[in-house]
């Protein structure tokens, strides 16, 4: 049983299960005293040092992505320059940088790029830039089909839960990683004229329609499951028995317990997200040259590692602190809102 | 019968001592908004054969308190204080591995909700035998013998086909006799019952009830029941012990308590009930407020906030000074013996009708 | 004619080194040592003078002992994909020349000094071919007592049973000469004659055999080149009782020194020693090794990392058409005890050229100034690193006969990385500023950083680049279509053996412009077609070479077709144990009739 | 049960037909004609039409499609020879049988994926349970965050990593290859201990989380709580009644992972050389190789469908609910 049904407490007629866990049932009284669920689990979110620490991790990467082109304005170069062409002295004979360290210098943070001798720097900022949107714009759409498909399965069962129960069974049984590859030339080579290259948007918006077309199945599974176990719970019932919409019901009475797993939902989907992109982007099918993109890095960098591991180094500790900084993050929005699962 | 010989002992010993013994009783949760005082002090005795009502309402500490009986809380975020002493025996500096030689044997627990409290992943038969198999090192046939003389003592039909149901092939009703059952196991001296039949439709709770009392009476098991309803306490208890946030407010047999109620908490309970000989149209009289937050109790009387007599008590004392609970008959509260028997008459005994 | 391709690789997702699979046939070549990079230049020179003739002395086996050489033991060879044909009719590609210099034998075969001159000597016949009617006919005798795997005797019944199933529908991806030679050129041949499937063969007045060990092919016109063309492993023999025609793909009949003992597509081949094959009959080939173990699924990073490390099996260990991996050359070239002594390195024969489109970008000034602004060096490194490949200054390889290596029409010497001043001059004198033009890729890491250098440095002049990728897999087949769409693309080119008549006709005869022919450029220029006419059918190799050196400047200078950009290198590392190892100019790759184990 | 096993076959069937249809008709929607691939270097109009007609890409897309349904069952003619059933056709690129090709290359996929699920679930599960059992303490705190950071690193970068650390600069273990288990047990098993571990690493702290965070969840239950209150010890309870209870939502997340797990080897397979379905697969889809990428899509759905199936069962064995109902 999860807390935010507890919360619901104060509006329902049924409260069955306050003895069992008293502290809980001791919290609950002082929070029915005045605090909103929402301040409440900020509050409790506030006291997670792990969390909070998390949190502004997240939070500085998707800042850096933002501001991307303002901090490679300050800092005085761009992701698309070679600069390694144009000052040959950077590259050695093997077109490997030719500083130490991957070419790290004071001018260029990073290092610099093996053979086209870019700016790893501003890469990495742009690259961030490039997954992080894409993955977010395609995690929200694939959220949102599977709340919506999970909701109407769950809600109203029956015939259209079947059908939407088969429809998902369908996509859970396709080969997902294949039918990105296989799918997304498809999609470019359909929507760009033969003669002109494939625009930076026509491809996000590739990857974002057919990662979130091939991704929304364990979201709508998960939210089913919990729809299912709630929708015959007493205050569904009585709030069903008083009349209230299907609509209001969903929204009133479901939405609100089922936030939980789709926020830890999301925080685990957003970095796998991440990760498909990169995979789309390794096999060539998903960001191209010249486009910065975090997952491009690591197939540039994968192929370089021995001679330049410098160049896999940054972008490789980045998405390792936020992969596990995403990750922690979601432990602790599970956390806050739901004390009893947490830590 | 394995243990023929218990009702008799338990009968000895009864009359000489107490055979539960809690005194002073604090269990207190460390939690992120701060330190809940679940039980804050609460002291009462219990006999052999005998029935200990616990009424309040929730969060008033009731099942805290058992819980800590059994050492079922959490002992990383728990502190507890005060001595509970189960057949002579301290408990709460005993460890796990004494405990669980008690637990199921010396003291067992029903829980409320029998669908949560039995395993789906096990048959019924099975989760009443493991106790047995466990306290007495008797073999697995034994035990399935043991649980289906259980199952029948607590009156399942065809025990012999039922014990290897799993719970959600059992009705609600049936479902808490095995429950029953299996907190039966090994004959247990004490037996805690939460809220036995609140999940429960009322034929069938009388049922359970009566199961209860005539089990009771072939084990002389000691019972501490735990609810909010007065009328299961009317029924079967032999004392009563009313909890308000975390202590004891008042304290007498049942007749004396349902009968001449002296705290206002108790009124306002039984206030809240409603009576079979009362007027259709006459409204039920709940406590007004809430139950207060145990994190940062009220000052004074817990119950000052929602108490309607607390002008009756001069220099407001009652927000200010804690009032006491004397041992034996009776109740926590500033109003004089006189005030009570008078409030009492004058103004409550009118609405219980 | 050979261009790059590999259709089996996914090249979409390996760093393809250098070329990925190259093509078989062709002359000249760089020295087996590792040189410094800078001199190869001369020493291809050297090496791509005319090829020798061999008599029948030169011809008559056994091969003369590779110094040091010891039989025994099985080699490894690590291969990234499985070859892309065993039947020989459809062998085109190195991987399968490679293999079939070792399972199959054909009329002639090239004998290799240790300085890569190459003589065309007898394989299967007594010499390199008797010519007579002013070079339309030629006259092969087999050598006595041949035998396949099997143990029949192969006798001219069955060369000319190899020659003329080349006819049938299911022969697609060998190469055409003969057939072409024998019966009309383009895909004309085909209408005269449909293959020997239905009981019928080709006219004595094409291709006779007079009796069992004589078979004479007559020609049309006088071909100079056939001794060299039936080097090719597409003219190996097929022995006629046991063609199996389409199943013959996986399951061929062996004539050379080793035979298949067993093969898992895509996985591993095992060849074991052919013992039908006698020794005495051939004067090249070895059978040092008790046989070969065929690894496949081993990319270039793999197969270079493991035969590096030299550990354990590694040490028997070699590549085929591997080469060493772009982002191992570093390790490779500064560790001197592997440098030079289980390594090879050479010149391929292939030139990369940027492909203009003559429908599309007709103006001669914009495709010099594209020509001019190039950024040749950072492009071929991106293709391998300075072992990768060399600075082209010409349309013509530096393997080629005729080339020159002083004719410089783009001033690459002084400019190599691009003379984009000279450029924008250009393109302002034409106002191209701002031209939109499509420049397509195959859809590979390395073709992707071209692309992008490329684009770098045609939009520093001013153009307006539209890059577009394509599957790399059938990347020749789409812009081999007349009607492709883009206007710039890179394609390489090499001969098919040591002339220029492999490399000027096929790119740069506007007679030929159809789709999927290689004139990738769609010239159509007149003189260009009757100069190509004429010096195809000169019998002497110096004039002709004269010729075509004279032709390539004419098409550089007055028409600018195509902008050259680089010629690509080899080089190969081989396990501590493997000896024999030498260069091959005629297969590009290691030459793997010499092939022993140390130990 | 029957009408239950005839349902899910039906089921089954139907979902295969469905991504067969998807994939054809998905893949004619790319302008590109695919008998290029087979076309070869002189691809001329004349050569094109003999490739078509050899392929029988000469038909209407949906009379194609038929014809590759009817050939599954009974087996089909090409101009390179008779295919028989089950026929996937033959390769565009190299005219191999696909269902050769394929039967061919099942073993190491297997071998890949089931070796890899046992690691995975071993280290995920144990690490999680450890973690669950000393919640709190130093050893939750080394499984927990532990195997967070290594799967956050991927395959392709740990791959060759691990690689360089223990083949290329040590030699402790041979590269990994694949020797049929039924050649060799022992190579099999050390030929492919590495991809094993390394393909396990991106799925175990998923699988780490789950479990700790499940049994915590469990061990809450008013069952477990009623359990102890029997005087069960504790590890009894730990490993008998909370654990039941967690590994329902194990068993979902299990099931969700399956196609991750293909793709998974995918990426392995790539990374260590292997020639696997997953190799085939990429090879296909980059080729355009149409009756290639029809088959690896076909038997890798309907092996996630027999996954699928067994996932099913397993929630029957842990829960009388569902086996009863």
């Amino acid at each position: 049983m999860t807390s935010p049904i507890e919360l619901e407490g104060a509006e329902t007629p049924s409260l069955v299960d306050k003895e069992s866990a008293p502290q809980e049932g001791a919290k609950e009284s002082k929070k029915l005293e005045g605090r909103s669920p929402g301040q409440l689990m900020w509050g409790r979110f506030k006291r997670d040092r792990t969390g909070v620490i998390s949190a502004v991790v997240v939070l500085f990467f998707f800042v850096i992505a933002a501001a991307a082109p303002l901090i490679s304005m300050v800092y005085g170069k761009d992701p698309y320059t070679l600069y390694g062409q144009e000052r040959p002295e950077l590259l050695d004979m093997f077109t490997m940088p030719a500083g130490p360290a991957g070419g790290m210098t004071g001018e260029f943070w990073f290092g610099i790029e093996p053979v086209l001798g870019r700016d790893v720097f501003t890469q990495l900022l742009y690259g961030i830039r490039t997954s992080l949107l894409t993955a977010l714009a395609a995690t929200v759409l694939m959220t949102v089909v599977g709340v919506l498909i999970g909701l109407a399965g769950g809600y109203f069962g029956g015939k259209s839960d079947y059908w939407l129960g088969r429809i998902t069974d369908f996509f859970m049984a396709l080969p997902n990683q294949l039918f990105f590859v296989a799918a997304m030339p498809v999609i470019t080579t359909v929507f760009v004229a033969p003669d002109e290259e494939t625009p930076t948007y026509v491809r996000t918006c590739a990857i974002i329609i057919v990662l979130s077309f091939l991704g929304w199945m364990s979201m709508a599974r998960l939210i089913r499951a919990a729809t299912l176990s709630l929708r015959d719970r007493e205050f569904i019932e009585a709030a069903r028995i008083s009349g209230a919409s299907p609509w209001r019901i969903i929204r009133k009475e479901l939405f609100p317990n089922i936030v939980t797993p789709v926020l830890v939902q999301f925080t685990l989907t957003l970095p796998s997200t991440i990760l498909s992109i990169a995979f789309l982007s390794f096999v060539g099918v998903g960001y191209v040259e010249p486009t910065p993109d975090w997952g491009r890095m690591f197939a540039i960098g994968a192929r370089y590692i021995e001679q330049d591991p410098y160049y896999m180094l940054f972008p490789g500790v980045a998405m390792v602190v936020f992969v596990v900084a995403f990750n922690l993050l979601g432990d602790s929005v599970r956390d806050a809102f739901d004390p009893k699962t947490g830590r | 019968m394995t243990t023929q010989t218990k009702p008799e002992e338990a009968a000895a010993t009864a009359a000489e001592r107490a055979f539960l013994s809690v005194r002073d009783l604090k269990v207190h949760f460390s939690t992120e908004d701060g330190v809940v005082k679940a039980v804050d002090g609460l002291s009462f005795d219990l006999e052999r054969g005998k029935t200990l009502g616990i009424v309040g309402e929730s969060g008033s500490g009731k099942s805290v308190t058992n819980l800590a009986v059994l050492g079922l809380h959490n002992r990383k975020t728990t502190a507890i204080d005060g001595s509970i002493t189960l057949d002579g025996q301290e408990l709460t500096d005993a460890g796990e591995k004494q405990l669980e030689t008690l637990r199921g044997k010396k003291m067992a627990m029903i829980f409320q909700d029998a669908l949560t409290a039995l395993s789906p992943y096990y048959t019924v038969g099975r989760q009443i035998g493991e106790p047995f198999m466990k306290h007495t090192g008797a073999s697995k046939r034994d035990a399935r013998v043991r649980a289906i003389d259980l199952l029948e003592k607590v009156g399942i039909p065809h025990p012999q086909q039922r014990v290897d149901d799993y719970p959600h092939q059992f009705s609600g009703g049936m479902r808490q006799r095995a429950m029953i059952a299996m907190a039966l196991a090994c004959d247990p001296d004490l037996l805690i019952a939460d809220e036995p039949t609140t999940a429960l439709d009322v034929t069938v709770q009388a049922q359970i009830l009566d199961l209860l009392k005539d089990l009771q009476q072939e084990f002389g098991s000691a019972i501490i029941m735990i609810t909010h309803d007065l009328g299961v306490v009317a029924n079967m208890a032999d004392d009563i012990l009313v909890m308000y946030a975390g202590r004891a407010v008042e304290r007498g047999t049942v007749r004396e308590v349902l009968k001449a109620p002296q705290h206002p908490y108790t009124w306002g309970l039984l206030g809240s009930m409603p009576r079979l000989t009362s007027d259709v149209d006459e409204p039920l009289v709940p406590i007004p407020g809430s139950p207060p937050s145990l994190l940062n109790p009220p000052s004074g009387c817990a119950f000052h906030p929602r108490c309607g007599f607390k002008e009756e008590v001069p220099g407001g004392r009652c927000s200010s000074e804690r009032p006491l609970l004397a041992p034996g008959r009776a109740a926590a509260c500033h109003l004089t013996g006189d005030q009570r028997q008078q409030l009492f008459i004058e103004t409550i005994q009118p609405r219980l009708g | 004619m050979s261009i790059f391709r590999n259709r089996t690789t996914t090249a979409a997702l390996v760093a393809v080194a250098a070329g990925a699979l190259t093509l078989t046939a062709c002359g000249g070549g760089g020295g087996s040592s590792a040189e410094d990079n800078s001199k190869s230049k001369e020493d291809a020179k050297s090496q791509s003078k005319p090829v020798q003739i061999g008599d029948e002395k030169a011809s008559t086996g056994p091969a003369a002992e590779v110094p040091g050489a010891k039989a025994g033991g099985t080699a490894i060879v690590y291969q990234e994909a499985d070859f892309s044909h065993l039947d020989p009719g459809q062998i085109y590609v190195s991987d399968g020349k490679l293999l079939s210099r070792l399972i199959y034998r054909g009329l002639t075969q090239y004998a290799e000094d240790d300085k890569g001159n190459l003589t065309v000597v007898g394989d299967l016949a007594t010499d390199a071919g008797k010519v007579s009617d002013g070079g339309k006919t030629w006259t092969y005798t087999l050598k006595p007592g041949l035998k396949d795997e099997n143990g029949n005797p192969i006798n001219s019944a069955d060369i000319r049973h190899s020659v003329e199933r080349l006819y049938s529908t299911y022969i697609t991806d060998g190469p055409s000469y003969l057939q072409q030679w024998l019966s009309g050129s383009g895909t004309t041949y085909r209408d005269a004659y449909a293959g020997p499937d239905k009981g019928k063969h080709l006219p004595d007045s094409v291709l006779e055999t007079p009796d069992e060990k004589t078979v004479v092919f007559h020609f049309k016109d006088a071909q100079p080149d056939l001794p060299q063309m039936l080097t090719m492993p597409g003219y190996s023999v097929v022995p006629e009782e046991t063609d199996t025609k389409e199943k013959y793909d996986t399951d061929p009949v062996a004539t050379g020194p080793y035979k298949i003992a067993d093969f898992k597509p895509g996985k591993s081949m095992k060849l074991v020693k052919n013992t039908q094959w006698d020794p005495k009959s051939d004067s090249v080939r070895h059978q040092y090794v008790d046989g070969f173990d065929i690894e496949m699924n081993h990319d270039d990073e793999d197969q270079t990392k493991t035969l590096l490390a030299d550990q354990g099996d590694a040490k028997n260990a070699m590549m085929f058409t591997g080469q060493v991996a772009t982002t191992q050359l570093q390790a490779v070239v500064g560790d001197k005890s592997v440098l030079g002594k289980r390594t090879i390195e050479g010149y391929a024969p292939y030139v990369w050229q940027l492909n203009f489109n003559l429908d599309r970008v007709k103006d001669k000034k914009l495709r010099d100034a594209i020509t001019l602004a190039l950024p040749a060096t950072s492009v071929f490194k991106a293709d391998g690193g300075a072992y990768g490949g060399e600075v082209a200054n010409s349309l013509m390889s530096p393997t080629t006969p005729g080339y020159d290596e002083k004719y410089d029409p783009f001033n690459r010497a002084k400019k190599p990385n691009g003379d984009i001043e000279a450029a924008k001059k250009l393109i302002e004198e034409g106002g191209f500023k701002g031209k939109k033009l499509v420049y397509a890729y195959g859809n590979t890491p390395v073709r992707q950083q071209q692309a992008v250098l490329i684009a770098d440095a045609l939009e520093k002049i001013g153009l307006d680049i539209q890059k577009k990728e394509i599957d790399s897999a059938t990347w020749y087949e789409q812009v081999g279509k007349v009607k492709n769409g883009y206007d710039l693309y890179m394609t390489g080119w090499g001969q098919d053996w040591s002339s220029a008549a492999t490399v000027f006709p096929p790119l740069y005869d506007g007679t030929q412009i159809q789709d999927g022919a290689s004139n990738y450029s769609h010239i159509n220029d007149e003189h260009v077609n009757s100069e190509i006419a004429r010096i195809v059918k000169i019998t002497d190799t110096d004039q002709a070479t004269k010729a075509w050196d004279a032709l390539n400047k004419y098409i550089s200078e007055k028409v600018n077709p195509a902008a050259p950009i680089y010629y690509t290198k080899v080089f190969q590392i081989f396990g501590s144990n493997i000896g024999g190892i030498r260069y091959s100019s005629d297969s590009s790759y290691v030459d793997v009739t010499r092939v022993f184990l140390k130990k | 049960m029957l009408q239950f096993l005839v349902r899910r076959t039906f089921g089954a069937a139907l979902i295969l037909l469905l991504i067969s249809a998807f994939t054809f008709f998905m893949f004619f929607a790319i302008p590109q004609d695919p008998a290029l691939l087979a076309c070869g270097k002189n691809c001329t109009p004349d050569a094109l039409a003999i490739i078509h007609k050899n392929l029988g890409l000469d038909s209407p897309v949906p009379v194609q499609y038929w014809n590759f349904l009817v050939g599954i069952f009974v087996g089909r003619d090409f101009a390179v020879g008779h295919c028989d059933a089950p026929c996937f056709g033959v390769s565009f690129a190299n005219n191999q049988n696909v269902w050769d090709t394929i039967l061919d290359r099942f073993p190491l996929t297997i071998s890949l994926t089931v070796g890899s699920l046992l690691v995975f679930l071993t280290l995920g599960l144990g690490a999680g349970l450890l973690a669950a059992k000393y919640r709190g303490t130093w050893i939750d705190k080394v499984f927990s965050s532990g195997s967070l950071v290594i799967s956050s690193m991927q395959i392709y970068f740990l791959g060759p990593l691990v690689l360089l650390a223990l083949v290329y600069s040590t030699g402790w273990l041979d590269k990994p290859k694949y020797v049929p288990i039924s050649e060799d047990l022992g190579g099999w098993f050390m030929g492919l201990l590495i991809p094993w571990v390394v393909m396990a690493t991106i799925f175990t702290a998923n699988y780490t989380r789950m479990a700790r965070s499940s049994m915590i969840e469990q061990l809450q239950e008013e069952h477990v709580k009623a359990a102890r209150a029997k005087g069960m010890s504790s590890n009894f309870v730990f490993f008998r009644y909370a654990w039941r209870g967690s590994l329902i939502p194990i068993v979902t997340i299990l099931g969700i992972d399956l196609s991750s797990l293909l793709a998974g080897g995918m990426v392995t397979e790539f990374t260590f050389g292997l020639a696997g379905l997953g190799r085939l697969a990429l090879e296909s889809v980059t080729n355009k190789d149409l009756p290639m990428l029809m088959g690896v899509m076909l038997i890798s759905a309907a092996l996630i469908i027999v996954f699928n199936l067994i996932v099913d069962a397993l929630y029957a064995v842990i829960d009388p609910r569902v086996r009863l109902s």
